[in-house]
């Protein structure tokens, strides 16, 4: 191994540990707090900066063998989870961004990094805690609210149990293959005795808790709701994305059986459809996308049932989509006391308001819905056709069939906004500032993604 | 019943025991300590696997354990203390706003 | 200017003028409402041009403009007219600048996304027709639906809450299977040859197994039949009517319905030729029974929408009832009526709703003798009235004339050799007519005639304004009345090859 | 002269146009001008087309206006075509039709719409000339749609009086049951002979080509239409109704012109008929039916009108019984009568409601010959006329058929002849009838209203003799021998002069039996008439109530059609199992996220439970067959 190419590999997983470092320098020396906001804007454009070029020049290396390497996929991945951070940034900014959030921020991106690049079920670990563990503290920090704590502790005791099970399913795979390599992870999902099966589906069932899959989903709408906006929508997109990617990765070539199959049938399956009933009659719009992100999982987990080469297109796409529109939804919601602004009821009237903001809004629903020409139709289209070329027509025709439960819930956002009469006394104000650049930022992209989704679809 | 068999089947009943114990017992720090239970159980069972196969990865993942669940413990505990600086009780009954 | 590149234009000035009413003040409704009528207007000339341009008796598509869109799967951005959609592009382009003149005085709320509303829906709906790639037209085909839920449920009446819900609800949830299939077909034909394509004209060529066919053809014709409406996907219908505004009743009676009608046309029937005529019977007679329950809902209605709304469902049937008989006739007479129904529907909506708009209520208790109090506004109405009954000289005539000899054509050889059941249906469907003057005239009678009275005293009759959306629209009617041969020349060649598509599967089936 | 035709056509279109859109601002005169100069137009027109013909020597003219529809294969044009047939009947509705426009000036002076009113009659003569002009049985359609729709108008022109839109409604809804019997008709004759051009089609026919199925099966079709534009049995329910029409109109759409149409029809598609002759027998029946039993119910109707409309619906009755026998020709020549008479009745009538102030009720009327003396007379004529009293126009024509009922080769039969002779007499027994309690006997009148009885004005009086004078000479012409090279005479089944002679005589003497009846029963104000009905009340309740043929209408179709719509399509289908399973699935889903946000308790343990039984579930199945 040569130093170069320990350097060059984990290129963007070293800018953001520098821009931790970076970041902590400045706090230390400065005798008042600083504006962490641009080293960690810069740090996070120039980690995804990396990746994108790495990706660009087809770099392919293992610094680590058996530990850690990176390809085309790996890259792809890490530049598109670490340019959807951007808008968090922004996001973060327009409320409160002192530098221990952006450096908990950068720190469980580097997790989500390692995850990527993960060759062996330990540093598969390694990077889901260091992506998880911040997080716990992300969500406590909007401690302007006393619910955040509990919601951190729900989070924290749940993610917690997810830790253990994916450790017990790691026990078992390497009592069962002799061996922590994903390689050895694969030759679990292909055998069939007793210790392997018990180590697959627990590892799969750690995930799905990370994703926030039924019945593993509890503590979603919970820790959503308590964590301020930014941090919402970086664990709805960013970490969900990253740990669906990691498990791809993690499934690489391989199928599951017919056991295992039922399961990652059956369990996205309910949870598409749990979380679009439930959402329905949501009152806050965290925990309405919350409930919305349980779904989405189901969805995304649908990918895993296809044919080894589609599965990372199809997660990729829809991560960057879905991402973007909730992003989207996010930086447009108007400004105000973090409780007045999250009711789905202080939406009502606003295209009056803000008509701009309520256009944005509604964009980011309808996409979020499925509904064309938004990008997230072409995500849902590539996911079920993913699922569908895998000979699983009828479970395709009933994972449609329940993303269409979702209709509803987006449309009553919209109605709100646009339908109902405002309400007598205002609280909030509309979006400026840093939210409305994330706000613009992110329209452009989707508007990208939405109108030429032939060129990200190339790029993948 | 050999000593392997009976060394896992016992990691296995420490690990549920743990989950159960999360489930059952109405006081957080109990609970978290259920949490390392768990998290006990997958140790010992990373050790039998470790010493019957010969893998030391097995082995690095049992101290990758430890720092994990010591940075969960030094996570939780922080939270921990602003719950009940806001609720004044350690039982998770009591912290059930979010909901629905 | 190239026609390719006017057809572009067409589609995408809406687009265009779309973003310059973003950039106009929202107090200044005039100007907003001035830029809506000159960019549909210029849409307009657009699509008569084309018409004219439009070469009759040529095989295949016209104008065409194929680039590559999601190369990775197949998909095109492909538009072109044909003969099947000529007419309803120009109808539609029609039917554009009617709604924005008829929205004059009763939109004044949110007047500036009202006309965003209005350019999005023609938008979408140009696109759906215009559409030559399946991916394509699937992506018009459900956008469509956000204007129009937008439109009913901000304009809209009382229950426009419930109404745009159902509507979005009950034609997405057919959608949602037409997408399963659609998504199926995709991947067909990517095993089929290996390069993805999601053209119509590739699509024609699959030749899948009945079985196969029978299944795809069930999630389209959903799909489909919830937008016609059919009975029993109808219920949708009446509440939407009811609710929009009468630009979105125009634009629901006059353009939207006939999508679901292009639809089987364009793609349902001849994609899946077997499972078509294995479906004829149930088509057939659900057509009929469309035409039958329609009508008799129709008659116990009073309000004036609702009659409308329900006797669309009537009307729709005729159209259906032409595209299964699967010979020129029929398919001709099913194009001209989804034409006739259009013009003949927008207009009463539009008439509904200047009456709406002087005296706030639809209720046909409330009224009577108008042809005493609004002598203008009545004729125009009794010439509609009229037109809908399918008198003769009016575009309604052509249209169920055409459809019903059509079926009648068809249904003769087979009742000879011993097959009775097109026979009856296309009995009762000519006995259809009856019905539909039946509520037609009871509406035209409770409406114009008996003692005059209205909910509001000193009623202004037809302002020059409304006069002359009617009067364009009337003679529209009596053109495609008296003179529907260069309508009907145009479209010639895309019917017969509609009709041959089908006709082989049915030939092979001799064969085989 | 080529053009002509159309010209004919357009005509009167032109009257409805500048009258319809300009009438109103431009005066009564100006209306008068165009509303009757273009149809007097249009007879002169008809006249010059006319004497074209002949000078042809009876060769039809052909005019093509333009192609309607190019289908494949199928040509549809818009051509007119006059023979014979077409150039009488186009006489007829031209000269009748421009009378009546005259006479009209004088009714319907002062009226409020009266430049609605020219405009309407205007479009009537249009669509009639399209009718008895048009060379397919397209244009025929069309022309027979048209006039159902300017009947429509008319009758309901004063739409204030609910009773009457809803008479024009109904005469409208039975003419559309008709017209899809017409058009299921005119379908199969395109099916089987692939073109709708009649001369083709009767050329077709006559070739023998045709299975006699479907030439019954088009004959009784078309007849379905003719039942409905000509009140035959079973759709005869609509012309009393509507006399609620001006009367002028009553008496060109609803006596002269339209009605017969159906006559037209049948004449004009001899060639089917005559390939099928079961339908020709059911034309016969129904026709002699319809002519009985209308005429039984002329008998006790109050209403002058009504009682001009159920003669009218007998008259048709006895012409549809000469086409059912084959005297094609017979039964346009009884047309071309009845067209003059009838005009002339109804015009009279017209003329005694006018000097009566709108009083229509015969028992409130009598003894008006001396005050209304033109009235009167031109009345008596056309009451003679009908009643078939020679030399007048109605005997030559009426005993042209009752021969041919009897002796037609085409399903002539005695009993055809017997119920003809006897509803021959109550024809006059009734018609005399009326004029006995209209014209003669004392008065009844309310005195305010006899105060201002009053002759009519010139224009239409002068109409009325007019009329009169053809009641009297129509019937010498020869029109059966006319028409005889396109129409001719059926075979006899015996050819015997003297019983021919017989019949003559036998028919003068019904007429003049029924001339003498009604002078007995109602000469002496109508007691005798009132004791038969006291003696026969039962019959007499059932001829007033004309059979109850509207309440069973009502009751099998109306109400039945009305109660599916309402309970079962409207209640029970949409509401209930359409939208009531709509709106279950929605509970359904309602209730469903009801249940989902209630497990969501907020209790980490209940968490905490949810992640273990989900655990467990999942390692169960996994190791269910390990």
């Amino acid at each position: 191994m040569t130093p170069e190419g320990l350097f060059v590999a984990a290129l963007p997983e070293h800018l953001l540990l520098l821009g931790i470092l970076a970041i902590l320098v400045i706090d230390l020396v400065s005798d008042r707090p600083r504006d962490p906001f641009l080293p960690a804007l810069v740090t996070v454009l120039a980690a995804a900066g990396a990746a994108f070029w790495l990706h660009r020049i087809g770099y392919v290396g293992a610094p680590f063998p058996g530990q850690f390497s990176v390809g085309s996929d790996a890259l792809a991945a890490k530049a598109v989870l670490f340019v959807l951070t951007v808008p968090v940034l922004f996001l973060a900014r327009a409320e409160r961004l002192d530098s221990r959030v952006a450096m908990l921020l950068l720190a469980s991106l580097y997790g989500a990094g390692l995850m990527l690049s993960a060759d062996s079920l330990l540093m598969l670990f390694f990077g889901l805690e260091l992506l998880s563990l911040p997080l716990y503290a992300l969500v406590v920090l909007a401690f302007r609210r006393p619910e955040s704590a509990e919601a951190a502790m729900k989070y924290l005791v749940l993610g917690g149990v997810g830790t253990a099970v994916l450790l017990m399913g790691i026990s078992l795979t390497l009592g069962s293959t002799g061996g922590l390599s994903v390689e050895d992870f694969r030759a679990a999902l292909a055998a069939d005795d007793f210790l392997a099966r018990g180590a697959v589906v627990l590892v799969v069932a750690a995930f799905m808790l990370k994703a926030a899959v039924v019945p593993f989903h509890a503590w979603a709408p919970d820790a959503y709701e308590g964590a301020s906006v930014p941090v919402t929508a970086y664990m709805a997109t960013i970490v969900k994305g990253a740990v669906i990617l990691a498990l791809v990765r993690l499934f690489g070539d391989a199928g599951a059986g017919p056991e295992l199959l039922a399961v990652l049938v059956a369990l996205p399956l309910l949870s598409m459809v749990w979380g679009n009933l439930a959402a329905m009659r949501q009152q806050g719009f965290r925990r309405l996308i919350a409930y919305s992100s349980i779904a989405h999982a189901g969805y995304l987990f649908f990918a895993l049932l296809g044919a080894p080469e589609g599965r990372f297109e199809a997660v990729t796409f829809y991560v960057i989509v879905y991402g973007l529109t909730n992003m989207l939804a996010f930086a447009c919601l108007p400004k105000g006391e973090d409780w007045l602004r999250d009711r789905l009821d202080s939406l009502k009237g606003l295209y009056h308001r803000d008509p701009r903001a309520a256009i944005l809004i509604a964009v980011a629903m309808l996409s979020l819905a499925g509904i064309p020409p938004f990008p997230g139709f072409v995500a849902k289209f590539l996911i079920f056709r993913t699922v569908m070329e895998a000979g699983l027509v009828t479970v395709a025709v009933v994972g449609l069939v329940a993303s269409y439960l979702g209709i509803y819930l987006y449309l009553r956002v919209i109605q709100y906004m646009f339908m109902s009469p405002e309400p007598a006394r205002v609280h909030t104000q509309p979006a400026t500032g840093f939210a409305a650049t994330a706000a613009l930022l992110t329209l452009a992209a989707v508007l990208l993604v939405g109108v030429f989704p032939g060129v990200v679809l190339g790029w993948l | 019943m050999d000593d392997t068999t009976f060394l896992l089947a016992l990691s296995g009943m420490l690990f549920a025991l743990g989950l159960v114990g999360v489930i059952v017992r109405r006081n957080l720090l109990v609970m978290l300590m259920f949490l390392e239970l768990m998290l006990n159980g997958v140790i010992l069972s990373l050790v039998v696997f470790t010493q019957m196969l010969g893998a030391e990865a097995g082995a690095v993942l049992v101290f990758l354990v430890f720092v994990v669940a010591a940075a969960e413990i030094a996570i939780a505990v922080p939270i921990l203390l602003l719950l009940v600086r806001t609720g004044r009780t350690l039982d998770p009954g009591a912290y059930a706003g979010l909901k629905g | 200017m190239s026609e390719a590149l006017a057809l572009n234009l067409l589609l995408f000035l809406p687009v265009i003028g779309g973003v310059l009413l973003l950039a106009l003040p929202e107090r200044r409704a005039d100007l907003v409402r001035g830029l809506a009528m000159v960019v549909l207007l210029a849409q307009l000339a657009l699509a008569a041009w084309l018409y004219l341009r439009f070469q009759a008796g040529v095989p295949g598509l016209q104008f065409e403009t194929r680039l590559p869109w999601i190369p990775a799967w197949g998909v095109h951005y492909h538009i072109a007219l044909d003969g099947l959609n000529l007419l309803l592009v120009l109808l539609t382009a029609f039917l554009g600048p009617i709604v924005v003149a008829g929205a004059f005085t009763s939109i004044t709320k949110d007047v500036k996304l009202f006309h965003g509303m209005v350019m999005f829906i023609q938008f979408t709906m140009l696109g759906t027709f215009l559409a030559q790639d399946l991916f394509l037209f699937y992506v018009f085909w459900e956008a469509m639906l956000i204007p129009m839920f937008l439109m009913i449920g901000i304009w809209g009446g009382e229950r426009r809450i419930y109404a745009t819900l159902k509507f979005f609800l009950y034609t997405a949830f057919g959608s949602i299977l037409m997408l399963a299939a659609i998504i199926y077909l995709a991947h067909t034909v990517l095993s089929a040859d290996g390069t993805p394509s999601f053209a119509f004209a590739d699509l024609y060529e699959l030749g899948l197994g009945v079985q196969v066919q029978t299944l795809l053809l069930a999630a389209f014709a959903l799909s489909f039949a919830i937008k016609v409406p059919m009975v029993p996907l109808h219920t949708w219908l009446p509440d939407a009517h009811v609710e929009a505004p009468t630009a979105g009743s125009v634009i629901l009676a006059g353009v939207l319905l006939k999508m679901g009608t292009y639809g089987f046309l364009k793609l349902g029937f001849p994609l899946f030729p077997d499972a078509a005529l294995l479906a004829t019977p149930l088509i057939m007679t659900l057509a009929v029974i469309s035409i039958i329950y329609g009508a008799g809902l129709a008659l116990v209605q009073d309000d004036i929408k609702k009659i409308i709304a329900y006797s669309s469902v009537s009307h729709l049937g005729y159209v259906m009832l032409g595209l299964v008989t699967y010979n020129l006739l029929g398919v001709q007479g099913a194009i001209i009526q989804m034409v006739s129904h259009g013009l003949v529907a927008g207009g009463l909506f539009l008439m509904v709703g200047m009456i709406y708009e002087r005296c706030h209520s639809r209720d046909l208790a409330d009224y009577g003798g108008l042809a005493k109090l609004l002598p203008a506004y009545s004729v125009f109405f009794m010439i509609l009235t009229l037109a809908a009954i399918g008198l003769p000289t009016t575009s309604g005539f052509t249209g169920e004339f055409l459809v019903l000899l059509g079926a009648f054509h068809s249904a003769w050889p087979q009742f000879e050799q011993g097959v009775s059941y097109p026979l009856v249906l296309a009995s009762l469907a000519v006995l259809g007519i009856v019905l539909g003057a039946l509520y037609m005239l009871r509406l035209a009678r409770r409406l114009l005639f008996g003692e005059a009275r209205a909910p509001v005293a000193g009623l202004r009759d037809l302002s020059l304004r409304e006069m002359g959306i009617l009067g364009v629209l009337v003679l529209a009617v009596f053109y495609i009345g008296l003179f529907p041969n260069d309508f009907l020349q145009k479209t010639e060649q895309a019917a017969m090859e509609y009709q041959e598509r089908i006709l082989a599967a049915r030939d092979g089936e001799v064969e085989r | 002269m080529n053009g002509l035709l159309t010209l004919l056509v357009l005509l009167p279109l032109a009257g409805f146009l500048v009258n319809g859109l300009l009438g109103r601002r431009l005066g009564p005169v100006f209306v008068n001008v165009v509303g009757v100069g273009l149809p007097l137009a249009a007879f002169g027109v008809a006249v010059w087309a006319w004497r074209i013909l002949e000078a042809g020597g009876g060769e039809p003219l052909i005019e093509t206006v333009f192609t309607w529809a190019l289908v494949g294969e199928h040509v549809f044009e818009v051509s007119f075509y006059l023979d014979r047939l077409s150039a009488v009947m186009a006489l007829i509705v031209t000269g009748v039709g421009a009378l009546i426009h005259i006479y009209s000036i004088g009714y319907m002076k002062g009226d409020e719409s009266y430049a609605r009113y020219f405009a309407y009659l205007n479009l009537f003569l249009f669509f009639m000339l399209l009718l008895v002009l048009g060379r397919s049985l397209l244009v025929l359609f069309v022309g027979w749609e048209g006039v159902g729709l300017a009947s429509y108008l008319l009758i309901g022109f004063w739409f204030q009086d609910v009773d009457k839109a809803r008479a024009g409604r109904k005469a409208f809804i039975t003419n559309r049951v008709g017209d899809a019997g017409f058009l299921l008709g005119m379908f199969l004759i395109f099916t089987a002979v692939g073109t709708l051009e009649m001369d083709q089609i009767n050329e077709a026919f006559a070739g023998g080509l045709i299975p006699v199925g479907i030439a019954t099966a088009a004959g009784i079709l078309l007849f379905i239409g003719a039942t409905g534009k000509s009140a035959q049995i079973p759709l005869h329910v609509w012309l009393p109704d509507a006399m609620a029409g001006p009367t002028p109109v009553s008496a060109l759409i609803h006596a002269a012109t339209m009605v017969t149409a159906g006559v037209y029809l049948v004449a004009r598609m001899s060639g089917v008929y005559l390939e099928a002759p079961a339908a020709s027998t059911l034309i016969a029946v129904i026709g002699l039916l319809t002519a009985f039993l209308a005429a039984t119910i002329a008998l006790v109707q109050t209403d002058i009108k009504k009682v001009l409309a159920y003669s009218t619906i007998s008259q048709l009755g006895f012409m549809f019984l000469a086409l059912g026998v084959g005297a094609y020709a017979v039964a346009v020549f009884h047309l071309f009568t009845h067209a003059f008479f009838k005009a002339a009745l109804f015009l009279g009538a017209g003329s005694v409601i006018h000097a009566l102030n709108g009083e229509q009720d015969i028992r409130r009327m009598g003894g008006l010959s001396r005050r209304i003396p033109w009235t009167s007379g031109t009345f008596l004529v056309a009451t003679a006329a009908i009643a078939g009293l020679p030399p007048l126009a109605g005997f030559f024509s009426k005993d042209e058929i009752l021969w041919f009922a009897l002796a037609s080769g085409q399903g002539g039969a005695f009993w055809l002849w017997l119920l003809g002779s006897v509803t021959a007499f109550l024809t006059a027994l009734y018609m005399f009838r009326l004029y006995w309690l209209v014209f003669l006997g004392r008065s009844r009148m309310a005195p305010e209203v006899a105060e201002h009885v009053h002759e009519s004005p010139w224009p239409m009086t002068s109409v009325l003799v007019v009329l009169a004078v053809f009641s009297v000479i129509a019937g010498w012409f020869a029109l059966p021998q006319y028409l005889a090279p396109l129409l001719p005479a059926p075979d006899l089944r015996f050819d015997w002069p003297i019983l021919h002679w017989a019949l003559i005589v036998f028919a003068v003497l019904v007429a003049v039996a029924g001339l003498v009846a009604a002078g007995v029963l109602y000469g002496n104000g109508g007691r005798r008439a009132e004791a038969i009905e006291r003696r026969f009340a039962r019959l007499y309740r059932v001829l007033a109530g004309k059979y109850y043929v509207d309440e069973i209408y009502e009751r099998l179709l109306q109400r039945p059609w009305l109660w599916i719509s309402d309970r079962v399509f409207l209640r029970l289908g949409d509401r209930i199992l359409l939208d009531g399973s709509l709106h279950g699935l929605a509970a359904l889903a309602r209730r469903g996220a009801e249940v989902l946000a209630r497990v969501q308790t907020g209790s980490l343990h209940w968490y905490a439970w949810m992640t273990l039984l989900g655990l467990v579930a999942v390692l169960i199945w996994m190791w269910r067959y390990v």
